[in-house]
């Protein structure tokens, strides 16, 4: 093998003290090299050129660089290598200048160490197999998992950028919590309002297939080439007989004996329901556990009024498996259930507070239902045990979030902005009546939030007191709210007609099982693991899934809606090209000497690595070895170092290229 | 050996990401250290192998340090945790051996620490030197030494052991 | 054969003499024969099983450095390792170990001549010493040896009683090596030590050698190969224990980028990677076709070979045997 | 015995078993491995304080599981097992070795084996791994035989040598190991008897690179100590077979036995007791103490 040393001056900033002449003629001794230089400026044009002629006319295979660091120029001489037919792969740059000239003063030492530094290089590029990129095809269909806001935003952009969508939602109609809402702060703009022709525009998109009442149950594959296995619940009604006319539901017997979740249990719906008037799509479900049909065989009066035969009795689960090519998990969240006091569970409960315990004690979606015009009181604000209207309402702020005792540390960042909100909503409803809110503190970053915070204390008279709540007891038709007033420094008393209590957003039952079902980190609490904090907030760390929504973090209406667009842009890059490019390192199992104990399969954090059966010859399996999916790898090698018969290999900073930089230390 | 003009040989496995980005910045801002480590970069701390270390006290390495990304910042999510397990029994296991504990040394540096690296590298070059050449190691490895050109037949160990 | 009488405390101070000359002394100790550093360490004991391990690897070392090398820019230099041998005294060898040597010795001159080994060999003196003890690995005798066999022994001593000596001259070399001693001996009768030797229980013929012989070459599909094979666990610790084994594996070493040198280890034919092709085949990749070439190596390829069976019947592999194979057994079974 | 050898004819005879890996008795204090596949070989089968072998190595051996694809149907192999070759076999089912509906566990309530073959056994006899045994019930079986018995509790001199070799210093550590590893031979004995040395192509076997050397000297037998040692733990279930194996008596139990015992202290984590736990290598926790690291 032939090698050509270019040692780069950096102007003075490496030969200031480095002799880098003395490099260059050392190095030209080492065993194997065929060419050794120094020059002013290597990465400028004339120094590439020079590379490139040298490599020419010396017939070299591949070059070692003395420069900068190879986060610096790695790339420029790799490409130079190109332009000059060697492999990119065959190039090793050695860190004279931010690891060596930079950082020591004495040029004798310093040029000792430039030597071995090349050396080192040295051994490494002669054991340096040639690399080519990687390519994927990319299947360019979307999976949007969750249909609230996050995943309407991200299937409207994804399908208007003319990419197939398939938008799976768990519950019978899309909308999500932003469809529960009454107003939305801090403009106070009707959410239904806004929301309904977003749903309706998904219902209609040409290239979005909705899958209403659906899970995902399965994902496999990677990049690009992911394969979503979708089970469509059985809603016993016949999807495209149903004209929505709402017939069977008014005629339903069955009156009071479920809670409508999305009334937040304030209300009855029939066995025969759709969630909301504006339901998208707009077709019903039946309830199994309540309908008298599926007790007694009986009954059978919403097939006696659809005149359409939509209702099947018999009909079944269906899955569906879909090829596509990312996803957006866009799965939301649910309130803290604060009643709950589970011995197994991280939330503590607040059972001091008596929530589930006074009918008047109810949380902050309660209250947007309560509030909104079309919730089970009209608009009205009326306590739910006894329909008076309350002339004295406490708000407490943070009940779960900041609490680590209760289970969680962080903030859910929207309760401050949504208790300010139904403070002056109510106060817009019951003039006479007096609001108390309770907080810590008051976190109103955001575009005219806090002014809106602002508004709801001075112009709405809002008595905020800081503060937490220790205790709320019944006392002859009154909830006794004992806090205490850390600014005045006294205990407040607050004998309320209705309590309101911000809970934590906290993640769905089933975030962690559905992450794993795509193969996606998350925290302890449940909520999705971004990619990097900071410079991938919207990725997943599994290539190809993409968050959106509070299901990564809590977060309000504009984040989650920028957030979708930005997941969907990333998604729409990755559709962009035909293949997939990815460098090529990655680990690669020998499977011959592979055992199959599977180690590397437990450490690999992007689940890149698959059970691959070896079969003889009569198609039967004896061995079980390691695959590592090219796709998936992200090429950290740390199955390398855990395989215990070294039979996994990382393209590039493979075993024997480091024991040869070990050797010439 | 001349124990004034002795310098103490230490290879360092860094992580792309987080310590070796880190050197460089240390490189950046002109932090001066001491020039007897020389940093092999590997993609992640959790791809080093014990046997990395051996093989460097083999080759004449009288110090080793391992340093990646601190923990929850690792830029595969979890290969740091991974060498940190690996680590903890390495190190012990190398401890009941007799090897001396300051020999290999552990640190956690981020890209944005180059004060921190400069640091680490003058601690860990100052342990060595107060612990003096690997003797231990050394000795092994002076059946190896052969004087090129002029053969030594004294180097010859079984030699030695018949004689 | 010369035979004479040697008092125990004067055979003792040849050993000091030789010591004082720098000469390598060996006697039995527990695991293996230990390089006698003071004469106290010398018990002639004709009644303690052989060691675990034989004195082959003084003469045939477990590894050692064939030559050096170093890459140069455009060349590679190399430098040959000469083996100067020193003398070697052998003080109290089981006779099942005395032979070892000898039957090696066939294997490294056959047509190339390893002067590693020889160089060594040849500067052995081996005194051999009566044995009076065997355990059920025991089998000597039915490799054609004996617990008073001379084979291999350059001098042969058998205890008259407790402090004195026959002390019988095999070999020329043997004679040479107590000329400057002549003033310790006196002339012995060969009956009184005979007398000694006749008393001596031998350990029961197992196995009848040639029967064997004709037997494994008659049985190379034997379903016999394969009950073993699936009991033995492939370690080869019965080949490193061996004192006639003698497969070796050269490797070469790097201990710098530009420096290495190239080993000569022991390598053993139960592993399954001694007989693994560069292609990937392996045509003994099965622990049965293993074992059936370790026995066939020893009683028949050798015998064909060399005249000499490969094996002294020291019995150290099934004592070892971490599975409780016992060679003897296996080869008394290797009949219809 | 006579109730084991009934019961391993039967599983043979009704075909629900294609081999059984049981010790048979060779001379007095000596007993022997045996693969056996047909029911009229069970009759020699035994269990003693003999049994000294960890059979659960054959269970690797690709030999052994064709056996069970020899008819159409895949069988299951039975294996004799103490209540402590239990605890391997359970290392070797969470590493996807062998699987638990393959595999028969014949298992007995277990009172310690002697340390080597030959010997009488006694309290003084007794095997390291018996001495701080604390689970003479197997904790995974299929059929279990034998009473409960009490091992004769005798002094843990391996405990006690760990524990001095900690108060030595370094130097003095180092000294003692390389002696010890000096008389290494490098025949892998200690590999080959051990269960979860499975690796068709050893770390040690593989040339390019060389991993280990595998010279004997002082440096490679120092590599490959210290590599086996470091590969072994937090998956070694403490069976002491290599230690055993070894024809030059190196102490490789108190190696091993010293990462358990911080396996143990540091990760509350003892190989081989529970499938449901998962195994200390290939698992983390992010509350690892970080005393190492700088």
């Amino acid at each position: 093998m032939k090698i050509g040393v270019f040692i780069c001056h950096c102007g003075e900033n490496i030969s200031r003290t480095v002799d880098c002449p003395k490099v260059a003629e050392v190095c030209r001794n080492f065993p194997g090299v065929e060419y050794s230089t120094n020059y002013k400026y290597m990465c400028s044009d004339p120094g590439q050129k020079l590379i490139k002629d040298a490599v020419l006319e010396n017939k070299l295979d591949a070059i070692v660089v003395g420069s900068c660091s190879p986060h610096m120029h790695e790339r420029t001489f790799r490409n130079a290598a190109i332009s000059a037919g060697i492999n990119p792969f065959l190039v090793e740059i050695a860190n004279l200048r931010e690891q060596c000239s930079w950082v020591h003063d004495d040029v004798e030492e310093a040029t000792q160490k430039a030597i071995e530094l090349v050396r080192m290089a040295l051994e490494k590029v002669k054991r340096d197999k040639p690399l080519t990129k990687i390519k994927v095809n990319v299947t360019k269909r979307i999976l949007v998992i969750g249909g609230g806001i996050a995943g309407i935003q991200a299937a409207l952009d994804v399908a208007n950028a003319g990419y197939e969508v398939i938008l799976v939602e768990k519950e019978p109609s899309i909308g999500g919590h932003m469809s529960q809402l009454s107003e939305t702060f801090p403009t106070l703009d009707c959410s239904q309002c806004i929301l309904t022709p977003r749903m309706v525009e998904v219902y209609q998109h040409p290239k979005i297939k909705l899958f209403t009442y659906s899970e995902v149950v399965k994902v496999e594959g990677f990049i690009g080439n992911f394969k979503a296995t979708i089970k469509k619940k059985a809603r016993h009604i016949i999807d495209d007989r149903c004209s929505g006319c709402g017939l069977c539901m008014e005629n339903c017997p069955i009156k009071k004996k479920a809670y409508n979740s999305f009334e937040e249990n304030l209300a009855f719906r029939p066995a025969i329901y759709t969630p909301f008037p504006q339901a998208v799509p707009n077709i019903p479900v039946i309830d199994e556990t309540i309908c008298t049909h599926y007790k007694n065989g009986k009954c059978g009066m919403c097939v006696k009024v659809c005149d359409r035969e939509a209702i099947d009795f018999d009909q079944e689960d269906t899955m569906f498996v879909a090829d596509i090519g990312a996803i957006i998990v866009a799965t939301g969240f649910k309130l803290y259930n604060i009643e709950k006091k589970s011995s197994g569970s991280i939330y503590k409960g607040y059972g001091e507070y008596g929530y589930g315990k006074y009918r008047d004690v109810i949380d902050g979606l309660q209250f947007e239902r309560i509030a909104s015009a079309s919730g089970p009181t009209s608009g009205e604000i009326k306590r739910p045990s006894d329909g008076k209207v309350p002339k004295k309402i406490v708000f407490i702020q943070c009940v779960g979030s900041r609490d680590e005792s209760k289970g969680i540390s962080y903030c859910s960042k929207i309760c401050c902005m949504y208790t300010a909100k139904h403070a002056m909503l109510y106060k817009h409803k019951v003039h006479d009546g007096e609001a108390y809110v309770f907080y810590m503190d008051i976190r109103a970053g955001g575009k005219m939030y806090e002014e809106f915070v602002r508004r709801a204390i001075e112009e709405d008279n809002v008595k905020y007191i800081r503060g937490r709540v220790s205790r709320i007891y019944e006392e002859k038709g009154k909830y006794i709210v004992k806090g205490e007033d850390t600014i005045a420094g006294m205990p407040v008393v607050v004998d309320a007609d209705m309590v309101v209590l911000a809970s934590a957003m906290i993640p769905h039952d089933n975030a962690p099982l559905l992450a794993r079902t795509i193969g996606i980190p998350y925290d302890k609490y449940g909520f999705y693991n971004e990619a990097h904090p900071k410079l991938r907030p919207v990725e997943s760390t599994t290539s190809g899934v993409f968050l959106a929504g509070a299901c990564q973090s809590p977060r309000d209406i504009p984040d989650t809606v920028s957030m979708a667009s930005a997941a969907a842009s990333k998604a729409i890059i990755l559709f962009s090209s035909d293949q997939l490019e990815r460098e090529p390192v990655v680990a690669k199992v020998n499977e011959d000497i592979c055992q199959g104990c599977f180690y590397c399969k437990k450490v690999c954090p992007f689940g890149a690595i698959e059970v691959k059966d070896i079969k003889d010859i009569n198609g039967i399996v004896f061995k079980e070895v390691a695959y590592i999916n090219q796709g998936v790898c992200k090429g950290c090698g740390t199955c390398t170092a855990t395989c215990l018969s070294k039979s996994i290999e990382l393209a590039g900073f493979n075993n024997e290229e480091i024991f040869a930089q070990i050797a010439a230390l | 050996m001349d124990k004034e003009k002795w310098e103490p040989k230490i290879a360092a496995f860094v992580c792309n990401w987080c310590t070796y980005t880190g050197a460089d910045l240390a490189g950046t801002s002109r932090i001066k250290y001491p020039s007897n480590t020389k940093l092999i970069r590997v993609m992640c701390s959790g791809s080093v192998d014990p046997v990395f270390i051996l093989k460097a006290f083999e080759r004449g390495a009288d110090g080793v340090l391992v340093s990646g990304c601190h923990p929850n910042d690792c830029h595969y999510n979890a290969g740091n945790f991974h060498a940190r397990r690996r680590w903890d029994f390495f190190h012990k296991l190398l401890d009941f051996i007799g090897i001396e504990k300051e020999r290999l040394q552990f640190s956690w540096i981020s890209a944005s620490e180059g004060k921190k690296f400069a640091d680490v590298i003058s601690k860990i070059t100052k342990d060595i030197k107060s612990l003096g050449p690997f003797k231990a190691y050394k000795q092994m490895n002076s059946e190896f030494t052969v004087n090129f050109p002029e053969y030594n037949e004294s180097s010859n160990s079984i030699n030695k052991e018949l004689q | 054969m010369t035979e004479k009488i040697i008092l125990k405390d004067d055979f003792l101070k040849i050993c000091s003499d030789l010591l004082s000359k720098g000469d390598t002394l060996l006697a039995p100790g527990q695991a293996e024969y230990i390089r006698i550093k003071d004469i106290s360490e010398i018990i002639l004991n004709t009644s303690a099983l052989p060691p675990k391990t034989s004195f082959k690897s003084y003469a045939f070392p477990r590894s050692e450095p064939l030559l050096y090398y170093k890459r140069g820019k455009n060349d590679v230099q190399i430098i040959d390792i000469n083996v100067e041998g020193k003398n070697i005294v052998v003080i109290g060898a089981k006779p099942c170990d005395a032979e070892s040597l000898s039957i090696m010795n066939h294997l490294f001159t056959w047509d190339y001549e390893d002067e590693f080994f020889t160089a060594r060999a040849k500067h052995f003196i081996v005194i051999g010493l009566m044995c009076s003890n065997f355990d059920e690995y025991c089998f000597c005798t039915s490799v054609g040896t004996s617990p008073v066999s001379e084979k291999g022994s350059d001098l042969f001593l058998i205890p008259l009683d407790e402090n004195t000596f026959a002390i019988r001259i095999v070999t020329e070399k043997g004679n040479e090596f107590l000329k400057p001693y002549t003033e310790f001996l006196k002339d012995g009768n060969e009956q009184n030590s005979a007398m000694i030797t006749k008393k001596v229980k031998f350990p029961e013929i197992a196995f009848d050698k040639d029967e064997v012989y004709e037997w494994l070459g008659n049985n190379f599909e034997s379903p016999k190969w394969e009950n073993i094979g699936n009991v033995c666990l492939s370690c080869a610790q019965c080949a490193f224990a061996c004192p006639v084994c003698h497969c070796f594996d050269i490797v070469d070493e790097d201990y710098s980028y530009s420096e290495g040198r190239r080993m000569k280890n022991w390598d053993g034919c139960q592993f399954g990677h001694f007989t693994l092709h560069a292609s990937g085949h392996n045509p003994r990749d099965l622990q049965s076709k293993r074992y059936r070439q370790r026995i066939n190596h020893k009683f028949r390829y050798y015998v064909d070979r060399f005249g000499k069976i490969l094996c002294t019947g020291c019995g150290r592999c099934s004592r070892g045997c971490p599975v409780s194979i016992n060679i003897k057994e296996i080869v008394s079974n290797c009949k219809d | 015995m006579e109730v084991l050898r009934k019961y391993a004819s039967e599983l043979l005879e009704k075909k629900a078993v294609a081999a059984v890996i049981g010790y048979v008795r060779v001379s007095d204090k000596r007993t022997r491995p045996a693969i056996i596949t047909n029911p009229e070989d069970t009759s020699s089968l035994v269990f003693d304080n003999y049994c000294l072998n960890n059979l659960s190595v054959y269970l690797t051996k690709a030999r052994i599981k064709a056996l069970c694809r020899t008819s159409d149907k895949p069988m299951k192999l039975a294996i004799t097992a103490k209540p402590c070759d239990v605890h391997s076999i359970v290392a070797l089912i969470q590493e996807n070795q062998i699987h638990r509906d393959d595999i028969h566990i014949i298992s007995f309530n277990c009172g310690g084996v002697v340390k080597d073959f030959g010997l009488e056994f006694s309290k003084e006899t007794l095997a390291s791994k018996c001495i701080h045994c604390e689970s003479q019930k197997p904790v995974y079986f299929d059929k279990l035989f034998g009473e409960e018995k009490k091992i004769p509790a005798a002094e843990d001199k391996q405990l006690q040598k760990i524990n001095e070799i900690d108060s030595m210093s370094t130097e003095e550590r180092f000294e003692f190991f390389k002696k010890e590893f000096d008389k290494c031979i490098k025949c892998y004995a200690c590999r080959a008897v051990c269960p979860l040395c499975y690796c068709q192509r050893c770390i040690t076997d593989k040339t390019i690179p060389c991993w280990i050397e595998s010279s004997s000297h002082q440096r490679g037998n120092f590599s490959w100590n210290i590599v086996r040692a470091f590969h072994l733990s937090a998956r070694c279930t403490g069976c002491g077979e290599c230690e055993r194996a070894c024809p030059m008596d190196i102490p490789l139990g108190l190696i091993n036995r010293t990462m358990a015992i911080e396996a143990k202290k540091s990760f509350s984590f003892v190989s081989g007791r529970s499938l449901e736990i998962p195994t200390l290598v290939g698992s983390f926790d992010v509350k690892d103490s970080d005393e190492l690291f700088m």
